[in-house]
């Protein structure tokens, strides 16, 4: 399908043709900063935004989610699966960075003997309509993990921000579908074509972090027991998990029951291996106690163990973890470390 | 809404009364509320009790516990200041209170939730009446919804 | 402040040379603007590594409790009120008086990063330098010049302890006495003044973008139990979900947990992923303390907290005695 | 002979299905061991639950939560399963206060098992220390009713006193088979006692079973395997021929919710069953 024009004036527009079929999330200001929510009005909708600081990964797979409800009866227990028919969806104004952490969620949570069941469905009625980044961030590294500003992996539709216009490309046949609903949409000329393609350029030129985090797969696995570089890092961390709550690729979760007088429910929720009590046995027993261990096996996780067995680097170069560090602890560093080991 | 929650609900709208956890300590006014039981004084039958050894074993935990669970309000009662059996166990509860009182109050929990007395093992007329005064409170506040889960 | 930092690093070289310290733990350059980064230093020519400026926020007390540290003589850059951080800690025998020599810095308030960023965002600074009175941001296509006074950090404006009321050495001469620019009693006075309803949905509101992370509490330099009352199973006392109810009794127990004690650092707020503000709360707390039993806790390390001891006359206007 | 299949799991993993316990059987004189039988409330569900020896189960117990714990019965043993349950956290003590006729959630079987297929035709040293000897007896019992299949087995469990040797039935019947070697031994002495004493690493070399064309099965505390690994070296045996059985912390079961994880390898998923080779080349994170 040919490229399409849309201006800004006529964004409005297109929310509320949108919201007529689907549920539209959309990047909302909210407390000095942005993060996606399902909007009422186009008002709300803020596509001026370098990214969100809750990574999106939360509409498919949220903080607190109910598994199961249960009732006690005279028969004893009975169960009740949640009604997850999720309605049509679409988020409006992914980054590419986002979209390629929906693939990687995507990928693992179907890896193995079993499907999840709760992301999948969640995650089946979702079109996304990406936004490419013509403004990286300085923290943004997406280029060294296989991404890039432009990148239109996983997305169905992207717009390019032309000023006072965007530029609309459709990826798919569902983007086709969609686009095909909207008749006022023009097509675009070939200069708008031309002015994407430069910007394109120049968001590449941007990103100066060229880490070499492909290469480093292995040397990852050499400083594996050196406790020394770690802890150089884990000594400055204080454990606090924003890392990986803000993480898009990050996904552990907990399981916990809660009990009512009549039933209850069993909920998982957000966890992270930066807490001591996420290895900690019944015994008392500690597989990773101290905070240098924990710091390893997220680097290690995301850079050494996700390619293993996904044969992808489960992180996005979104660079959320490093403007959430209190205590300003930078992963870049890290990969820094790493190559000069 | 089924008929039988319908019923309920307009049962619970009508004749509603508060459900009180109290926290008696063993050496003075569990034997107070004892008292005024054998000396068959009334008062309201909308406290259940826990005999806890010493006011000062009543963690805060419990209290915010028994509100998020449903409870209208709770009480604790000791032996008056210089009387506790373990010397300053009631002491120790005082500030505790205090502060648990001061921050809930603060965060918008209207006061009377929380609700603290001395009453001894003498006292059964004043432990009636504490009971009295503490129901009159939480009946006028009505049932708990804030803290409490949906 | 450049002459703080000489002098500073000059402290921290001769401490490192003459064998006093084992290890000097201070602040150095971030890898942003406006960030500064736990420094460790353990040999004297590192300690050039060593910065002092408006950015140094954090508070440090919290590395000499991890394991790593146990036994070390440390030396330790501290602010005011870290340093009452660190007397706190010290009284409730966490840390050892002896094993720590205190490297006071007079502060005249910390700049609060978030909220200058939150200023100019979209945008995203690049550069930011400051001076006597202003912070100048840049980015890409835009200079923003902002009036450093504006930019303090809520829980700065309302200090009173600009040199570190316990330490070994002080850096530098002191300092005026800090301005307040917010005045909290007056801003605590007002919220108190509220009716329940409102404050209720004030904190509903506040605590509604909670995720539950602990960050704050991870953060905070006296949150330093082994067995956290959240991660407690038998019972569980707080649920773990992000319900309301559950965010609320967190937040309750955790301000009861840390009364008495709380010096008003601003690290659970800086900690914030979600830029909760916990200040308004932890200022009450003071308050409260200040108020029933006269108490200002990090002032001295050989008094116990006051949820720690008691009096016969302590103020009990709240227990109910019927005509 | 029952395979897992490879087919990916259809359904909902995460919903249990409901069994009710039918017995109740105390195993040691502390009371913070009990053996618990299970039955399907739907017995189709007993159908589809198609496990081999080693494999474990989430057993929820609702309000409490959940627990990995190893199946001790055998995929042999029709109509119920066995759950030996140490009382240690929120669930374990739950399940240890119910009465029969509780319902209980299970979910499974989870984790590779035993890799029987491998055992097939070898000699078999099965060595347990403590309650850990409950996937043993699932393989010791799955083993005699297809003896056959089995060369010479021997089986060394251990214990800290007599009371504490868990399935005294299944022992006493064992003992008076001649097709098993089985040996029983406690940490020290006590009065009555008429087998071995000693630790079970000094107990195997004693009893020496020959590495030759063999495989041991190892299941016990971590001191006890950290000692026995090279008691069985230096008899021979090959660190592929050493299967060990890990535990980790654990929540879901189905290699989601990362807890487990050691390295690339999720003991859910990937074991719990490893063989010494396997765990040289892994993270001591267990």
């Amino acid at each position: 399908m040919k490229e399409k024009i849309l201006l800004k004036a006529q964004l409005p527009k297109l929310i509320e043709e949108l919201r007529k079929i689907y549920r539209v999330l959309a990047p909302v200001k909210d407390n000095g900063f942005y993060v996606y929510k399902a909007i009422s009005s186009a008002d709300e909708v803020d596509l001026d935004f370098a990214n969100t600081k809750i990574p999106p990964k939360e509409i498919f797979f949220p903080r607190s989610e109910v598994l199961f409800t249960y009732k006690r009866t005279d028969n004893g227990i009975e169960l009740i699966e949640p009604e997850n028919s999720v309605e049509k969806q679409v988020i409006l104004g992914i980054r590419g960075c986002d979209a390629q952490s929906f693939l990687l969620l995507d990928k693992f949570f179907a890896y193995g003997k079993f499907d999840d069941p709760y992301f999948a469905q969640r995650r089946k009625n979702t079109l996304l309509i990406g936004l490419a980044c013509n403004d990286p961030r300085s923290t943004c590294f997406c280029t060294s993990v296989g991404g890039s500003p432009f990148s239109e992996a996983g997305m169905d539709i992207i717009l390019t921000d032309l000023g006072d216009k965007y530029l609309v490309k459709s990826l798919n046949v569902k983007g086709n579908e969609l686009l095909e609903r909207i008749p006022w949409i023009e097509d675009a000329n070939e200069r708008d074509i031309f002015d994407a393609m430069q910007l394109t350029k120049k968001a590449l030129a941007a990103i100066k972090e060229e880490l070499p985090i492909e290469k480093l797969n292995n040397t990852f696995a050499e400083v594996f027991d050196e406790d020394a570089f770690w802890l150089q890092f884990s000594q400055k961390c204080i454990g606090c998990g924003s890392c990986s709550f803000l993480c898009p690729t990050c996904h552990c979760f907990d399981v916990v029951d809660e009990e009512s007088s009549t039933g209850g429910k069993r909920i998982r929720l957000w966890d992270t291996c930066q807490f001591p009590l996420f290895t900690l046995h019944g015994s008392g027993h500690n597989p990773r106690p101290t905070g240098r261990q924990r710091l390893r096996q997220r680097v290690m996780h995301k850079f050494n163990y996700y390619p293993k067995i996904l044969s992808e680097i489960g992180c996005v170069g979104c660079g959320r973890c490093i403007l959430a560090c209190s205590v300003n602890q930078d992963i870049r560093v890290v990969f820094k470390a790493v190559q000069e080991s | 809404m089924t008929v039988i929650e319908e019923k309920i609900k307009t049962e619970e709208a009508t004749s509603w009364e508060p459900k009180i956890l109290a926290f008696l300590c063993n050496w003075c006014s569990y034997a107070g509320a004892d008292l005024a039981g054998i000396s068959r004084l009334q008062y309201p039958p909308n406290i259940r009790v826990i005999r806890v050894p010493c006011s000062g074993r009543v963690n805060p935990f419990y209290l915010i516990k028994a509100l998020q669970a449903g409870w209208d309000g709770v009480l604790v009662s000791g032996c008056h200041p210089g009387d506790c059996h373990y010397i300053s166990g009631n002491l120790v509860a005082r500030r505790r209170f205090a502060i648990l009182k001061d921050i809930i109050e603060f965060m918008g929990i209207p006061p009377g939730r929380l609700n603290f007395s001395w009453v001894s093992a003498a006292e059964g007329e004043k432990f009636s009446k504490v009971v009295k005064e503490v129901v009159n409170k939480i009946k006028k506040l009505g049932p708990i919804k804030k803290l409490t889960k949906k | 402040m450049e002459n703080l930092e000489t002098s500073m690093r000059d402290i921290v070289k001769n401490l490192l040379n003459e064998q006093k310290v084992d290890l000097v733990i201070g602040y150095q350059k971030g890898t942003m603007p406006l960030r500064t980064t736990p420094c460790f230093v353990t040999k004297a020519e590192d300690s050039n590594k060593l910065v002092w400026n408006f950015c140094c926020d954090l508070n440090l007390i919290k590395y000499l409790l991890k394991d790593e540290n146990k036994g070390k003589k440390v030396g330790l850059i501290v602010k005011g009120c870290d340093a009452r951080a660190l007397a706190v800690c010290i009284s409730e025998s966490q840390i050892e008086r002896e094993k720590v020599i205190i490297i006071g810095m007079p502060c005249l308030g910390m700049l609060d990063r978030k909220k200058i960023e939150a200023e100019v965002a979209p945008k995203e600074i690049l550069e930011a330098r400051v001076t006597q009175d202003q912070i100048i941001t840049k980015g890409k296509d835009f200079e923003h010049t902002l009036l450093k006074k504006d930019y303090i950090q809520p829980s700065c404006q309302a200090c009173h302890y600009n040199n570190p009321p316990i330490c070994n050495i002080l850096v530098g001469n002191q300092p005026l006495e800090l301005e307040s620019a917010v005045d909290w009693d007056a801003k605590l006075a007002e919220f108190e003044a509220k009716p329940p309803e409102e404050r209720w949905a004030y904190f509903t509101e506040l605590l509604s973008g909670c995720i539950k992370c602990y960050a704050c509490r991870n953060a905070c330099p006296l949150c330093y139990c082994k067995e956290c009352f959240v991660d407690q199973t038998q019972p569980q006392w707080v649920g773990k979900t992000t319900d309301i109810a559950d965010v609320m009794f967190y937040h309750i127990v955790r301000a009861l947990h840390v009364a008495g004690r709380c010096v008003g650092c601003g690290a659970c707020t800086r900690a914030c992923p979600m830029n909760i503000d916990l200040r308004l709360l932890s200022k009450k707390l003071e308050k409260i303390v200040k108020e029933r039993y006269n108490f200002e806790a990090g002032l001295k390390t050989d008094e116990p907290p006051p949820m720690g001891t008691h009096t016969a006359n302590d103020p009990q206007e709240f227990i109910t005695e019927p005509e | 002979m029952v395979q897992i299949t490879d087919m990916k799991k259809k359904g909902n993993p995460y919903l249990p299905k409901l069994t009710t316990i039918e017995g109740i059987i105390r195993e040691n004189d502390v009371n913070d061991l009990k053996t618990f039988k299970l039955v399907f409330k739907n017995p189709d569900d007993f159908k589809k639950f198609e496990y081999i020896s080693g494999q474990f189960a989430e057993l929820s117990f609702f309000g409490a939560g959940e627990s990995p714990i190893g199946i001790a019965s055998s995929p042999t043993e029709e109509g119920y399963l066995l759950f030996t349950v140490k009382r240690v956290g929120v669930v374990t003590t739950s399940l240890h206060e119910s009465k029969e006729g509780t319902t209980v959630g299970i979910r499974g079987p989870f984790g590779n098992g035993w890799p029987i297929e491998d055992l097939i035709g070898h000699n078999l040293v099965i060595i347990g220390g403590g309650f850990a000897f409950s996937t043993l007896r699932s393989l010791t019992v799955y083993i005699l009713a297809n003896r056959h299949l089995f060369k010479n087995v021997t089986v060394i469990y251990g214990a800290r006193e007599p009371a504490e040797l868990c399935y005294k039935q299944d022992l006493a019947e064992w003992e008076k088979r001649d097709d098993l070697n089985l040996t029983l031994t406690i940490d020290r002495a006590v009065d009555g006692w008429t087998k071995k004493v000693g630790f079970i690493p000094a107990v195997t070399k004693e009893v020496a079973p020959s590495a030759n064309n063999a495989y041991a099965i190892v299941c016990g505390p971590p001191v006890m395997i950290r000692f026995t690994i090279p008691v069985l070296t230096e008899l021979g045996f090959s660190n592929d021929n050493i299967l060990l059985s890990l535990e980790n912390r654990m929540k879901c079961g189905i290699g989601k919710c990362g807890h487990c994880m050691i390295g690339e390898k999720y003991v859910c998923t990937d074991g719990p069953v490893f063989t010494q080779t396997q765990l040289q080349s892994m993270p001591k994170e267990y």
